[in-house]
């Protein structure tokens, strides 16, 4: 028998402890997260997250909408990762389908789907040195995020939600502009990360920060289902793009970045070395875009049949499943998002236990939450 | 393991599982009562080591409850999908995993809070999402919110 | 901890704490690398170009005839995820006699709408394009249902 | 060339000629002496708010405030006008004594600090003989307000920056002290003038080899440190506390709070430019020569302010670059970093003086 019950017996709480709420406003929570914190001094006792401040049941809102409609509503989930979100729709919809989607559309949609994990990530190491204190790497990041959101306005018409994939394809053809631009921003974009490790990766106040505190061991990390850059700093191989690629992640060559300790500092040098795989990815495919259709030939109202689809992507947080569950009608019978906010914030409370309330703080941005994912 | 010796091995030790034709993944329908058992032995069993649950969910088919429970194992890299029947559409109810996954724990919190269902031995059965005192189960079919707009 | 690496580590956090010194030093002493514009003087500088693609709301372009494209056959309505069209059609004598679905008011709550462009796709007569337009904040929350159709205009000849 | 000591000096004669009573002069001299200070401290802190603003966005290649007044330069003055018109709050559970005292004493100790200082060549509102020793025990009160002001707030965030903030300054207290004691130690005065004069040959940091620059690199740590700056902000925190201490201020309180603040980061940074940087006394190598004639021209209390005003931008160019530091890293840099590397320094700096190896 194998002893899989991670259930350590937590820090006893007693009725005179210190018991703070951070948030659900509070500066570092990013959104409305609320913890409820057991302090010893400065010490954390335990950790517990109160969900639902900003739950809007988009699955229940999924059941009324139809499978062109639905994905739109999933940009407002990570709304970081609004045009991957809105991939994982898309793919479970053609799952069901059957369709084969062009070329030129994967590809694209690989390419911007990169694009916006590296808006994401920079605009989680801004707000990370703004967690620690440092107020400076935030506007540092905000400007190669702006140069990425231009670029999206440009092709896509919006910056955050673009809701620009439709079942089968995209909704239209790249601009003109969209190569020229991308090429100047992997250049840019280069040059910039060495800047970033100039001002906070190198600097020995962050590294002390950073190092040996919130450990996650691969076993806590594959028990409490944790995915992307949180899993992969404990050692756990689980990048979907890897594993079970889709759209055109088959075609490129790219390294699954894995670390080995899972403290804080691993979870943060991983994302910098991903924004680096994923610049060597946009680079691969931006000068091999096939020529051809953008869409696959759907009807207008599109009807599934009858059964379950699950599809899922790498978003910049991890993996989204998207499951789908249809009766043959117009409209998912079911839809349940795995977000991996979700999983990976019930790790919280496992990873801060006996850590101090400020690398609490760092944790969170480790963990980079985006709340309306968590809650739905 | 690939799909059809995954399912030898399942039927070897639990005959009483049934296996859909087809579908993306192995899917293993099974009676909510003997659920932990089978997943304790999907756990466990070196040949299968489903070590990763990367989702938990619940579907209301108005005449009965089914639990989801999407298995993989991240050391031979093969998934399947567990069905948990749940008959009993009052008052649903079914044994916690969030012993054998951590991950469990929260995902329960919230097909709880959102379809009702009971989860036997959960170390902390709360609504994770809504009020405490909300009235019914938002995901159920048979919901109704006065306040909700049909548009 | 030896003496030796003591002093070591002292010398090697202060270079590193300069040498973020140096890049701040650096942009403080370049201003040329300012990202930020001023809005709203960056309107009239030119330097606020919106791309063509951009969503800021659904317009209806009416040609100098006051004519338009629009059918009234409600796609648009149909695939608008969140209710923020609303079509009331009329039945219209033809020249012929036959009587014609034909589109009385175009309503549009600005107020409800995700800028999603599934609209847009859906319309099979191109009627509604995206504007360009941004700035939407109002006193009064009943100036953001708008009628898109002008008064008096009409279907455009050889739309159908 | 009229100094400023001259125009006090005319003042103090015109008045005497005017009001032939000693006591009533006295009185009169310190009510307009105190009125001058209280306003140009104002003035002080709505510069340095400005200058903390737009440095902060140079350094984020940002433009920084820039609407109201001439490239912005009023806008300081604007919040604070709305500061002036927020309501003071003040929270029902709260000590309310306390809690509406606290600011006071922030601010009080802080003006008194500034007694001392030496602007320029007998231009000082209060020559002490006991000058260093003065600002260092009356500045050390401060610590008083801020810990009132967690306690009475009724706020668990407030108490632990107050708490924090304790630990903070009591600690950083005994490097600054010794790094204090360095000068002192080789002027033999602890004067605020007799320091000043003691660097007509050179400064300190020039004269005094690398102890003195060890000091010197210590002060500038221990005092960011004592001012409650980042990356020692841990009594503010705001991503950790919200806004620490302070949290439940609002209105005029809040900006005695700030003011106290900004004038804390005047005095530690005059108290560098005096002990380290030579204060109002012009660059000078060596005894007489052409190049400290020519450094003469330049007046004294622009060399007092543009030495404080390099450490002031110093300070702000640490805030804007440097992440927090947590609150256990924070005593460990104290107790095992500079504390023993003072201590260590003292000693060099003793031996040095007393066998006159500076020059």
């Amino acid at each position: 028998m194998i002893e899989h019950n991670l259930l350590e017996p937590d820090m006893i709480t007693e009725d005179g402890d210190f018991v703070i709420n951070i948030g659900p406003q509070h500066p570092s929570t990013h959104g409305v997260l609320h913890l409820k914190v057991w302090l010893d001094g400065e010490t954390v006792k335990k950790v517990e997250p109160h969900l639902g401040y900003i739950h809007r049941s988009i699955e229940k809102m999924c059941e009324s909408l139809s499978y062109r409609q639905y994905i739109f509503s999933t940009s407002r989930m990570d709304y970081l990762s609004a045009h991957i979100n809105n991939q994982a729709c898309a793919l479970a919809v053609e799952m069901g389908l059957g369709v084969e989607v062009p070329d030129r559309a994967k590809v694209i949609r690989t390419i911007l789907a990169e694009l916006t994990r590296l808006a994401s990530h920079a605009l989680w190491w801004g707000c990370m040195g703004l967690d620690l204190g440092a107020v400076t790497p935030f506007f540092y990041a905000f400007r190669e995020r702006e140069f990425i959101n231009d670029i999206m306005e440009e092709t896509c018409g919006a910056r955050l939600t673009q809701n620009f994939i439709v079942p089968g394809g995209l909704m239209a053809d790249i601009h003109p502009n969209f190569v020229p631009k991308t090429k100047e921003l992997i250049k840019m974009f280069r040059a910039n990360i060495d800047e970033y490790n100039q001002l906070l990766t190198g600097n020995v106040i962050f590294q002390q920060r950073t190092q040996n505190v919130g450990f996650l061991s691969k076993e806590a990390a594959i028990s409490y289902g944790t995915s992307g850059p949180v899993a992969r700093a404990s050692g756990v191989s689980c990048d979907v793009r890897k594993h079970y690629p889709y759209d055109a992640y088959d075609r490129v060559q790219f390294k699954e970045i894995l670390g080995t300790t899972g403290d804080s500092w691993e979870r943060y040098v991983i994302r910098i070395d991903e924004m680096r795989e994923s610049l060597s990815i946009i680079e691969q495919l931006i000068d091999n875009i096939p020529e051809g259709d953008i869409v696959a030939k759907t009807k207008q109202v599109i009807k599934l049949p009858k059964g379950e689809f699950y599809s899922r992507v790498e978003t910049a947080r991890g993996e989204l499943g998207v499951l789908l569950v249809s009766d043959g009608g117009s409209t998912p019978y079911r839809v349940k998002f795995r977000s991996p906010n979700f999983s990976n914030l019930s790790a919280l409370g496992h990873i801060a236990k006996g850590s101090k309330i400020g690398d609490l703080v760092a944790m969170m941005a480790t963990l980079d939450l985006v709340i309306p994912d968590v809650d739905r | 393991m690939n799909a059809e010796e995954l399912k030898q091995e399942i039927l070897a030790f639990h005959p009483s599982v049934v296996f859909d034709e087809g579908g993306q993944f192995v899917n293993a329908n099974i009676d909510a009562a003997d659920v932990l058992t089978l997943l304790t032995e999907l756990r466990n069993r070196p040949a299968f080591d489903f070590d990763y649950m990367f989702c938990l969910t619940c579907v209301d088919y108005k005449t009965h409850f089914t639990m989801f429970y999407h298995l993989r194992s991240l050391t031979h890299r093969h998934e399947m999908v567990v069905k948990a029947k749940i008959a009993d559409v009052n008052a649903p109810a079914v044994d916690t995993v969030s012993h054998i996954w951590r991950t469990a724990d929260f995902m329960e919190r919230e097909v709880y809070d959102l379809f009702g269902v009971k989860f036997f031995r959960h170390p902390d059965l709360r609504r994770i999402f809504l009020d405490e005192n909300w009235p019914g189960y938002p995901l159920r079919k048979n919901y109704e919110d006065p306040n909700m707009i049909e548009l | 901890m030896g003496l030796g690496s003591y002093i070591s580590t002292v010398f090697s956090s202060v270079k590193s704490l300069l040498s973020g010194m140096k890049l701040t030093g650096y942009y403080f002493t370049h201003h040329k690398e300012i990202v930020t514009q001023q809005y709203p003087e960056n309107k009239r500088e030119g330097a606020l170009i919106l791309p063509e693609r951009f969503r800021g709301e659904v317009t209806m372009p009416h040609d100098e005839n006051n004519e338009h494209r629009c059918t009234g056959c409600q796609s648009c309505e149909l695939s608008c995820p969140n209710g923020s069209i609303k079509i009331i059609t009329k039945q219209e004598v033809q020249p012929d006699g036959k009587k014609k679905k034909a589109i009385d008011t175009w309503v549009y709550h600005l107020d409800m709408c995700t800028f999603c462009n599934l609209c847009i796709e859906a319309c099979p007569t191109q009627a509604i394009v995206m504007g360009q337009e941004f700035e939407h904040s109002v006193f009064d929350k009943k100036k953001l249902k708008k009628i898109l159709n002008k008064p008096d205009s009409k279907l455009k000849a050889g739309v159908e | 060339m009229i100094t400023l000591s001259e125009i006090a000096h005319n003042i103090h004669v015109k008045l005497s000629g005017a009001i032939t009573n000693e006591t009533l002069l006295s009185i009169t001299e310190m009510a307009i002496v105190g009125i001058i200070l209280l306003g140009s401290l104002v003035m002080l802190s709505f510069f340095l708010g400005y200058m903390e603003r737009k440095v902060a966005a140079f350094m984020q290649i940002r433009l920084g405030p820039n609407r109201v007044g001439p490239k912005g330069s009023l806008q300081i003055v604007a919040d604070t006008v709305k500061l002036l018109f927020k309501e003071g709050l003040t929270p029902n559970a709260s000590d309310k004594f306390l809690f509406n005292t606290a600011p006071y004493i922030m601010v009080i100790t802080t003006m008194l600090v500034i007694a001392p200082i030496a602007y320029s060549s007998g231009f000082q509102i209060w020559d002490t003989s006991i000058g260093v020793l003065y600002v260092s025990s009356v500045s050390s009160v401060s610590v008083i307000g801020i810990l009132m002001a967690g306690w009475s707030s009724n706020n668990k965030y407030s108490l632990l920056g107050a708490m924090r903030c304790g630990a903070q300054i009591v600690s950083y207290e005994l490097s600054i002290g010794l790094s204090l004691i360095a000068i002192v130690v080789l002027t033999g005065s602890l004067r605020m003038s007799d320091i000043v004069m003691s660097q007509a040959d050179g400064w300190w940091i020039f004269k005094g080899h690398i102890p003195v620059l060890i000091a010197f690199v210590i002060f500038i740590i221990a005092s960011t440190a004592e001012i409650n700056r980042a990356p020692f902000d841990l009594a503010e925190a705001e991503s950790e506390l919200t806004a620490g201490f302070h949290t439940e201020y609002s209105g005029m309180k809040f900006a005695m709070f700030l003011l106290a603040e900004y004038i804390n980061l005047f005095i530690v940074c005059a108290m560098g430019a005096t002990l380290f940087l030579g204060g109002w006394m012009p660059l000078h190598f060596g005894a007489d020569n052409a190049f400290n004639h020519a450094m003469d021209y330049i007046p004294g209390f622009v060399w007092f302010f543009g030495k404080t005003f390099f450490l002031i931008f110093v300070i702000m160019w640490f805030r804007w670059t440097f992440p927090r530091l947590r609150i256990d890293q924070l005593l460990n840099l104290e107790w095992k970093y500079l504390l023993p590397i003072s201590m260590i320094n003292i000693l060099l700096v003793t031996i040095i003086a007393i066998f006159g190896w500076h020059f």
